[in-house]
């Protein structure tokens, strides 16, 4: 907000940033089911742009992706910004510094902010249903249990997915 | 309407793509759209014979752009068929590729296709994706850079690049497919007089490699001039037929948002007057000219006028029969 | 030009001109209603009801609320069904009474809220609802980028479809580690793509005198004292007559 | 070289923009570039005189933009000057704030300039930062609409427009500045035929309206038909003049990677084959055709021709005097 006040062209860029994310989660990505999924692109967005102009950029995403796609409904809105905006970005970006940090190629904290944020989205929705929706026999642990492990399923190869995806973005970026 | 101009729909039987061998690429009766609107198409066909020149002409929105993503492959059309070398394109996944490995469309913003860093890596593309060996792969780079005149680029970072060498690099990297037919999007547009005779001069290079050329433009004097045949969209069907029958024909040019070639005013405008005589129609400024009298022996008009040249356009030669 | 059905509903909708205020009134009051009342039948009302009033009233058409829905019907079952099935260590997996109960609970609170909110998105472009957040206090320079993101998302749509055909042209989306290299070349691509446009935009803008505000005339939209009422009585009646059915049937 | 197509060159002290008062807009001695690379033009020399049509010319890359740029003040250029209204352009807010009001650049790509949700918003976006009541900008709005014959799309989404109508609503943007001079960077390209008569019809009404327009295109039939004045960038400079003669002028069309009108071939041969008496350059076919002996009575030669009609393009009229 600061910065947008003191610069408006950054305003341009931000616009650009948070259009590119929309694009992005609009963008299938190949499965080896044969079925495709859309990326998160959270974690290439913390990386590139920084977790709190992301959290920013990623609840706009979320309210068009909302209304203009459907998706998920404005009802969740709050708890997948929070999960999707916030934990995501931050979850990858932390892992994008400790494994940079710790040395690691450029390319390899890439693929660990994609795939933890990722990640780390779908836990954080799985947790938020399980708090919602506690399992009448089990309680609150066996519910997570579960909607863990349906996402288990279907994130788990898609995190890993969203991983390479970063690696190949980056290394054509710094083709360029 | 002179009879002449509509011959896919007027020679019907003999013309059918289905039994002539020399069809390269073909669409029947194409219904084509997007969601949420009425079709552009509807019922469009257009003939690609091996080795003549189509020129595609039409308005800003009247589906030349949709015909050619249909005889790609890349859109599906609602009813009707697309027919390669005299079989039914199917849009299945073997289907494609096959299609794919004869028929290539080049885009009309090379902003938006070239996708690699650097132009040999971009124009690779292809190849790689047939599973070709290395230097199989090189080898059909080299020779798409060298027929498009670009070989000193190969190098070169993609956005360094101005545009006509994007536009260049963007139809090398459908070149290096070795496809049979090769269609372009208004492969000339933006550029300036001379880049168009280089892209025109490059497709003639192609054609030597046994590649028939499709393209689509605006440009009217350059269709006339350079294609053996003219289809024009328009209400959603195509005309099609010899370049200088259809270009001539007032209303239909008139209704597609065209103007007839200005070598065709000139042309009626001398005959009309008694300076030339009866005869074919020209297709460019040389054939016009070949058709007045000799220049007298005084000397030139203006000083500085250069000894006359015609756009360097290569035009087909008219003795060409159209089969039927 | 590259468009989403959603987008170009809301557009080309009769209720174009309504005052964005005034279909927040009818969208949220409906929304509220479907998260609030119990479920039977308080969402089966909110459902109808949104989906009446926007295939009758607003004219949007039915198959796309029909294809809209689609993807969050999948979401919601395979939540339910989550919710239906327990697990524990001395059962396994068990179905009880009370979990599908629960279960289609939350898939009727689920449906009725989204068809709800579809109500707004299919009549109200998403412009008209930033112009609005603005008189509603959010900040400005917030609003003017999510605006310059609905602008740029259509032409980075379109670059997207682009590339993305010339690279099936060349073979680009024919089997796996193909479509994965192509992907992120074109992830690539568009995010370079996406910086140029900025750059270009602001020299563009900057030329028309931006220096600091973007603002514009604002679209003129009606305010109708009289739809306003028509929707406070709708939710009103939705809401006294699961209320009363609910009543009866405890 | 004839002597009359480097005026800015040869009869320098007349024509010093700043000592003429119907001077619009100068460049003198502009040296720009980009960083990194040597600089595109340098030492460039444009005159706008108020009235008079300029049709900017030269190869892709050669520095059209470049200049344009410069004039709009979006660009500073690293030597040299820009003059409006016989004061020296000053690059900071306030020289830039009031520069704006005076002239306005429409980019060749629509999408760089349109940002907003629907065309009126979009349109009002000048106007408003001009700091007007809404009632004023309101008026701008519906007039600038107007004059780009697009007051139906007023409330249509920028997105769903097609090419030619994003042109149109981004010109319509920078003709609600009301500007004295308009610039536009290749305002025809992409477009139909028709839709280039549209383009240079909305051109003719804004003219009408006391703005100056430059052009800037690679189309030379066009630039001879439509303009006054003709400036070619060749090598770094720009080479201005009267528009029959520098495009006329076969070494400097050359070397621009440019080529002749055709109406200068035609009649160059014509006139070598003294079937035309010497006189002023035609600018058209109208004017070539009036320099032609008058038609036979004889019936036209091809059934379907029509009576001939020339291009809409205005041409400027041929007798104002170039002041010198």
């Amino acid at each position: 907000m600061r910065e947008v006040r003191e610069r408006p062209e950054t305003k341009l860029l931000l616009g650009a940033a948070g259009a590119f994310t929309f694009v992005l989660s609009a963008i299938k990505l190949p499965s080896v089911t044969g079925s495709s999924s859309h990326p998160t692109g959270t974690g290439l967005g913390a990386v590139l742009f920084r977790p709190p102009v992301m959290a920013f950029l990623g609840t706009v995403v979320l309210l068009f992706q909302a209304l203009l796609l459907a998706h998920g409904g404005l009802t969740t809105l709050g708890a997948n910004a929070f999960s999707m905006a916030v934990v995501g970005p931050w979850a990858g970006y932390a892992a994008y510094r400790i494994a940079t940090r710790a040395g690691a190629p450029l390319l390899v904290g890439v693929f660990a902010a994609m795939c933890l944020a990722d990640l780390a989205t779908y836990v954080t929705t799985a947790l938020q249903l399980a708090l919602a929706f506690p399992d009448p026999v089990s309680g609150f642990l066996g519910a997570a249990t579960k909607f863990l492990g349906i996402f288990a399923l279907t994130q788990v190869p898609l995190a890993l997915a969203e991983g390479f995806l970063g690696v190949l973005v980056m290394r054509a970026l710094t083709q360029v | 309407m002179s009879t002449g101009a509509r011959p896919t729909h007027d020679d019907a039987p003999l013309l059918d793509p289905e039994l002539r061998d020399d069809v390269r690429l073909a669409a029947q009766g194409v219904v084509a759209g997007y969601p949420g609107a009425e079709p552009v198409l509807r019922g469009a066909d257009l003939t690609i014979t091996a080795g003549r020149r189509v020129a595609l002409l039409g308005a800003n929105g009247s589906g030349k752009t949709t015909i050619l993503r249909c005889l790609a492959g890349s859109h599906q059309p609602s009813a009707g068929r697309v027919l390669v070398d005299g079989a039914v394109l199917r849009h299945d996944r073997s289907g494609l590729r096959r299609h794919r490995q004869r028929v290539q469309l080049v885009l009309q913003d090379p902003d938006d296709q070239l996708f690699s860093a650097d132009v040999t890596q971009d124009v690779s593309f292809g190849p790689m994706n047939l599973g070709l060996g290395v230097d199989e792969v090189r080898e059909r780079v080299d020779e798409a850079l060298d027929l498009l005149g670009i070989t000193h680029l190969a190098e070169r970072p993609t956005h360094q690049l101005s545009f006509g060498e994007r536009k260049r690099a963007a139809t090398a990297g459908a070149v290096a497919m070795r496809p049979a037919v090769l269609l372009l999007d208004e492969p000339t547009a933006g550029l300036d007089p001379v880049g168009v005779e280089e892209m025109l001069a490059a497709l003639t290079r192609l054609e030597d490699h046994g590649t028939t050329v499709l393209l689509a433009t605006h440009d009217v004097d350059l269709a006339l001039a350079w294609a053996h045949e003219a289809a024009v969209v328009q209400g959603g069907t195509l005309v099609q037929g010899p370049a200088d029958q259809v270009l001539a024909d007032a209303d239909l040019v008139a209704s597609a948002r065209l103007r007839r070639p200005w070598v065709l005013d000139v042309q009626a405008a001398l005959h009309g007057r008694g300076l030339l005589t009866a005869g074919t129609r020209p297709r460019d400024f040389d054939t016009l000219l070949g058709a007045l009298a000799p220049p007298q022996t005084g000397p030139p008009p203006q000083t500085g006028t250069p000894p006359l040249t015609t756009p360097a356009l290569t035009s087909p030669p008219l003795t060409t029969p159209r089969p039927s | 030009m590259t468009g989403l059905a959603v987008d170009d509903a809301a557009w080309a909708g009769r209720w174009r001109r309504r005052a964005v205020g005034d279909k927040a009134v009818l969208s949220v009051g409906l929304v509220l209603a479907a998260l609030l009342l119990p479920a039977w039948p308080g969402t089966v009302l909110v459902a109808v009801g949104a989906l009446a009033t926007a295939v009758l009233g607003a004219r949007v058409p039915a198959r796309l609320m029909a294809r809209t829905l689609r993807a969050p019907l999948v979401f919601l079952a395979i939540g339910a069904i989550t919710v239906a099935v327990s697990v524990s260590r001395e059962h396994g997996l068990t179905v009880t009474a009370d979990s599908s109960r629960r279960a289609l609970e939350l898939f009727g609170h689920g449906i009725a809220g989204t068809l709800a909110l579809l109500l707004l998105a299919t009549t109200t472009p998403m412009v008209d609802l930033l112009t609005a957040l603005r008189r509603w206090r959010v900040p400005d320079a917030l609003i003017e980028v999510a605006s310059l993101m609905y602008r740029l998302l259509f032409v980075l749509l379109t670059t997207v479809a682009t590339i993305r055909e010339a690279q099936a042209n060349r073979l680009g989306y024919d089997g796996w580690r193909t479509s994965f290299r192509s992907t992120g070349a074109l992830t690539a691509a568009t995010l370079v793509r996406s910086w140029h446009r900025a750059r270009a935009l602001e020299e563009g803008l900057a030329g028309r005198g931006y220096e600091s505000a973007m603002v514009t005339l604002a679209p003129p939209l009606r305010h109708s004292p009289r739809f306003v009422a028509a929707s406070l009585a709708l939710v009103a009646l939705v809401v006294v007559a699961s209320v009363l059915v609910a009543g009866v049937s405890s």
